[in-house]
């Protein structure tokens, strides 16, 4: 574990801002150069198994030492020695984008659509991104932190405040 | 002239009645039956025991808002149930049920059935492409498929029996059964029973073969824009089908109505406790098989059963020269 | 209409004029397990391309997450996957364990995997009968729910509740065993081996049934693993990796099991692999129902668990819900969360639950994350429907055992 | 069709018209009873109530009892059992498959999801299916016991059988 943490860190020096050790070691990456690390991890190293990826919006978060507001956050798994890796990308609300891992791993697809689909942040690369679980006409990415819970009634969804309309008057 | 023809009305009515009644209750037979076997009680709570079921169900249906769907082309959708309630209803006409009583006796009794029953195909087909619905679209693509290649293979297994019998009028079929020395055909013929039994589930689109109106898949096949009354009448043309089919392997292959003893006030009793147990076996095939998959099913009727029953009837017919 | 579809239009301006017959199986279908809608494109009846569409179930469970206390967090976990709530609620009970430190005695441990374990047969016996009665067979159905009954009594008797459990909080379990729910149990174990073998004889054997199985969906190991695949649907493509094994939690070190897989990840692999679960998890809660009685006088709950807050009443959230130090009933200050983040998985009956929660230390999470294996399983259907027929495509979402709860989230 | 106005009561529910042997309007307890006796439902399960309502199928707690058979086409149905969260991308759908009813139709809201939006006051729930469709029957409890929709279905025959002129050609 240890051996492939100084590894990393000697071999992609450039891209790594740092590593944490939380509940599992944590390496916080910058954007450019970041594929060919996903790259050498995933054939190399062997995390064939990607367990998740996901986004997560730091507005006004108290204990925040960075300026960006989001953070995409993978957990990479490798099935044989049993290790699990966290790594983090920093995106700023700016220029929101970041580099899409689908061409390595097929389940990415549908998590950075939803990533889009919540956070906003689209992915450069990624074969068809599109909303996945909210409709395609809706305004809005709804996990952002200035994003209310319930919608009152004027920022309704257009199409659901017609269906409402018609059976007003058809009743 | 003029009593014949009173004879015959009153027969047809007679007949009319009592097959319309099996058919209701057949319906409530079978959610019974099978209700049973998965462990739990059927309709009990309608009528007495739930006898009034049907007849609550057919009112309820009779009653209903009789919806045409938008984009139908209205004279086929109207025309296609009849013809597939009166092409699978008229073959009842031709089961002899005991000496006296059978309404057409032609002597091509059985070519006549198996030409009814190829027509009922059109009733599906034309069903399934008038309601503008693309499940229904592929419940008549299917139908039509099915019903063909399962027609060939009925009509082979019946062949060999009219070797047998000699002639194609059902009531010498059964004669000829009474003084064959095995007594039924069914003990020469078994391989013939077996392959028409499996092709008549597949004429009537039953259980292992109901692909075009498979409920997981197709939501509905091929009446999925069938409301109300018109879909009450596909009900009544599936279970008719089955009747029928029944009644047409008690005929020709277990006797039509000898049996062991004599019963004296009703003569036709064996016919209708033979029907009563082809009728269960039909229940008991829907309970435990699962689904057959389209082409397995093309398969199964193409590769299996045709070649089978060609065989037997060449067996036959090579048997009936030497003997 | 065509919109949906991801398909290239290549094939529209090729010489071959017929334009593709499109088929909507719709949100409202009897074998779509819920509200999944698959547009397809189908030559004749087999499948070109299908394109699965979500979100028809999506209660933006995650965003509500964030307005909740931990504990309160853990009731909306029942209506995730809502066939094996028991197993959600651990997930986020695991998460939030790791995030707060906290050492949960080793007889709640031993009673989560006993609920766990009963969750798991629940969620299988479900999946059989759905799945035999998408592919016809109507008798499997009702045997099922036969068994499944007896087992929603125990859980009755357990937590009240037939469906969303809750039984689980943060630190531990809500309440302690009594002896009669220990003596159903053992009666239930021991009867329930021959009730798989009902089961077994009746579809197991079946000619139709192995027809309409065997082959179907086919997806080799490395594929598997890189779809992100997991659960029964990975191990039965010959993979035994299962987070039972690999990253033990509550008492699964404790018990010995074994992981079936399966050889060349077909349906029929798949519905073996299942069965087979069914016996191991049999095995599991006879194991920890002896091991009761070691942990006889011990309490349920950790000691600096964060009791169950009366919710104090949660103000309208105003339009930027930055969320404050959340104040409790009785107006003193609760126990602060650390801030930082966990990440928590367990194996749910369907495949590899994680949980990843950023907490800011205030009692309410900042960021509930749940990766459930039904959005995975949903995202390979696409992969695996390839020119398979309709009738497959039943089988399919049979096998992959998906529930829109769980998927949209 | 001004019926009460010529007619006398003669007992509960049988009018008569007086001083001819016409006597009206048990037809209407017949039809009423022929289709509370055989309502069949629309197979329309969403999320955990539609276990629920399986769970009512099967064997212990029967529907088929009541000559309750679930059809899986709204062409032949008569009752749409909302099972389960109504999302607002959900809605229009259940209001097409409501309009693709024949007439005599009514809903059960299974359910506190359906009845009123449940726990889920979120951006992508409806709260409540009445919103947009005429409810007859709400049920409680999330999820409601087999037997509270047995009582609910039960409910719903009274009603039924309460009706009058509910029949004759559609207009």
């Amino acid at each position: 574990m240890e051996e492939l943490l100084n590894e990393l860190k000697e071999k992609f020096s450039s891209v790594i801002i740092e590593i944490q050790e939380k509940d599992y070691p944590t390496l916080i990456c910058k954007r450019n150069g970041f594929l060919d690390l996903m790259k050498y991890l995933k054939d190399e190293r062997g995390f064939k198994y990607l367990i998740d990826l996901c986004g997560a919006d730091y507005l006004e978060y108290k204990y925040k030492n960075f300026e960006e507001r989001f953070e995409v956050v993978y957990h990479l798994y490798n099935l044989d020695n049993k290790i699990l890796l966290r790594l983090k990308v920093r995106v700023p609300e700016k220029d929101c984008w970041q580099y899409s891992v689908t061409p390595l791993w097929e389940t990415a697809n549908w998590f950075e659509r939803e990533c889009y689909d919540m956070f906003g942040i689209n992915f450069k690369g990624h074969p068809n991104l599109k909303r996945i679980l909210m409709p395609d006409d809706w305004e809005g990415h709804p996990l952002r932190k200035d994003y209310p819970v319930y919608l009152e009634e004027e920022q309704e969804w257009k199409t659901y405040k017609e269906l409402k309309e018609k059976v007003k008057e058809q009743s | 002239m003029l009593e014949r023809l009173i004879y015959f009305l009153i027969a047809t009515v007679i007949l009319l009645v009592i097959a319309l009644l099996h058919v209701a209750y057949l319906t409530y037979a079978e959610r019974k039956v099978i209700a049973r076997m998965q462990q739990r009680l059927g309709p009990n709570r309608v009528g007495p025991r739930g006898l009034l079921q049907p007849i609550a169900d057919m009112l309820k249906l009779l009653t209903k808002e009789d919806l045409v769907p938008y984009g139908v082309d209205k004279p086929i959708f109207y025309i296609a149930p009849f013809i597939s309630l009166v092409c699978a209803g008229t073959g009842v006409a031709l089961i002899p049920i005991w000496e006296k009583f059978v309404i057409s006796d032609i002597n091509v009794g059985l070519l006549f059935i198996l030409a009814l029953s190829s027509l009922s195909a059109y009733g599906v087909i034309l069903s399934g492409w008038a309601s503008n619905s693309r499940y229904a679209f592929l419940g008549g693509l299917r139908a039509s498929a099915q019903v063909i290649s399962y027609e060939l293979a009925m009509s082979l297994a019946l062949l060999s029996v009219v070797l047998m019998a000699g002639s194609l009028n059902l009531k010498d079929i059964v004669n000829a059964q009474i003084n064959s020395p095995y007594k039924i055909y069914l003990i020469p013929q078994i391989v013939a029973f077996y392959v028409f039994m499996i092709s008549a589930i597949a004429e009537c689109n039953r259980v292992p073969f109901d692909l075009p109106e498979a409920e997981t898949e197709l939501v509905a096949g091929y009446f999925v824009e069938y409301s109300a009354m018109r879909f009450a009448i596909f009900y009544l043309a599936e279970y008719f089908g089955m009747v029928v089919m029944s009644a047409l392997a008690v005929t020709c292959f277990l006797g039509g109505w000898i049996g062991p003893f004599e019963v004296p006030y009703i003569p036709f009793f064996w016919f209708l406790i033979k029907l009563y147990f082809l009728l269960f076996v039909y229940i008991w095939v829907r309970a435990t098989l699962p689904r057959y998959r389209y082409d397995q099913l093309m398969g199964l009727g193409w590769k299996v059963l045709i070649p089978v029953a060609l065989i037997n009837l060449f067996l036959t017919a090579f048997l009936k020269l030497i003997f | 209409m065509a919109t949906y579809l991801e398909i290239n239009k290549k094939q529209a301006n090729e010489e071959k004029w017929e334009e593709p017959f499109y088929l909507n199986m719709g949100p409202q279908h009897p074998s779509t397990h819920g509200v999944l809608r698959l547009f397809l494109e189908l030559e004749g009846e087999t499948i070109v391309n299908c394109a699965p569409i979500i979100g028809y179930l999506h209660r933006g469970v995650e965003k509500l997450g964030e307005t909740l206390n931990y504990n309160q967090t853990i009731v909306l976990s029942d209506r995730l996957d809502y066939i094996a709530s028991a197993a959600n609620n651990t997930a986020f009970a695991l998460a939030f364990e790791k995030l707060m430190g906290l050492e949960v005695p080793r007889r709640a441990k031993l009673l989560r995997t006993i609920v766990c374990e009963m969750a798991r047969i629940c969620n299988h016996l479900l999946w059989l009968a759905t799945h035999a009665l998408d592919i016809g067979a109507m008798t499997v159905f009702l045997y099922c729910f036969r068994d499944r009954e007896w087992l929603l009594n125990i859980y009755e008797k357990i937590c009240g509740a037939r469906l969303t459990h809750t039984y689980v909080r943060v630190g531990g379990v809500r309440q302690d065993f009594t002896q009669e729910i220990i003596d159903e149990l053992y009666k239930f174990t021991e009867d329930f081996p021959s009730r798989i073998y009902d089961y077994e004889t009746l579809i197991d054997v079946n000619r139709i049934w192995l027809k309409r199985t065997k082959g179907v969906a086919v997806v080799p190991a490395e594929d598997a693993i890189n779809l992100g695949l997991t659960g029964p649907v990975l191990r039965g493509s010959g993979v035994p990796y299962d987070v039972r094994k690999f990253r033990p939690y509550d008492a699964y070190g404790e018990v010995d099991f074994i992981v079936p897989t399966g050889k060349n990840g077909d349906t029929y692999d798949r519905y073996r692999v299942r069965m087979e679960e069914l016996r191991q998890a049999n095995r599991i809660i006879r194991q920890c129902l002896d091991k009761l009685p070691e942990t006889q006088g011990e309490t349920v709950v950790a000691e600096n668990a964060p009791d169950l807050l009366i919710p104090e009443k949660i103000r309208k959230p105003e339009p930027k819900p930055v969320p404050k130090k959340g104040v409790i009933f009785k107006g003193e200050e609760i126990p602060v969360v650390p801030p930082g983040e966990a990440f928590a998985s367990i194996e749910s009956p369907k495949g590899e639950l994680a949980v990843y929660v950023v907490s800011d230390g205030s009692s309410r999470p900042w960021r509930l994350r749940v990766r459930t294996p039904s959005f995975v399983h949903i995202s390979a259907i696409p992969y695996m429907a390839k020119n398979h027929l309709i009738a497959d495509l039943i089988a399919i979402i049979g096998t992959l055992d998906i529930v829109l709860g769980d998927s949209d989230r | 069709m001004g019926i009460e106005k010529e007619t006398i009561e003669i007992a509960p529910g049988i009018r008569q018209v007086p001083g001819t042997p016409v006597v009206v309007s048990p037809i209407d307890k017949i039809i009423n009873w022929a289709r509370a006796g055989s309502m069949w439902p629309v197979t329309f399960g969403l999320a955990c109530c539609a276990i629920e309502m399986m769970a009512t199928g099967a064997s212990h707690f029967d529907l088929d009892r009541y000559g309750i058979i679930f059809r899986a086409t709204p062409r032949q149905a008569d009752v749409l059992i909302v099972a389960g969260t109504v999302t607002k991308k959900m809605a229009p759908i259940i209001r097409r498959v409501y309009n693709q009813m024949p007439e005599p139709k009514y809903v059960i809201a299974m359910g506190s999801c359906a009845c009123s939006g449940g726990i889920f006051k979120t951006y992508s729930v409806a709260q409540g299916v009445d919103e947009f469709l005429p409810v007859d029957i709400y049920i409680p409890g999330c999820p409601p016991r087999p037997e509270a929709l047995l009582f609910g279905l039960l409910n719903l025959q009274q009603k039924i059988k309460s009706e009058a002129k509910k029949w004759g050609f559609w207009r």
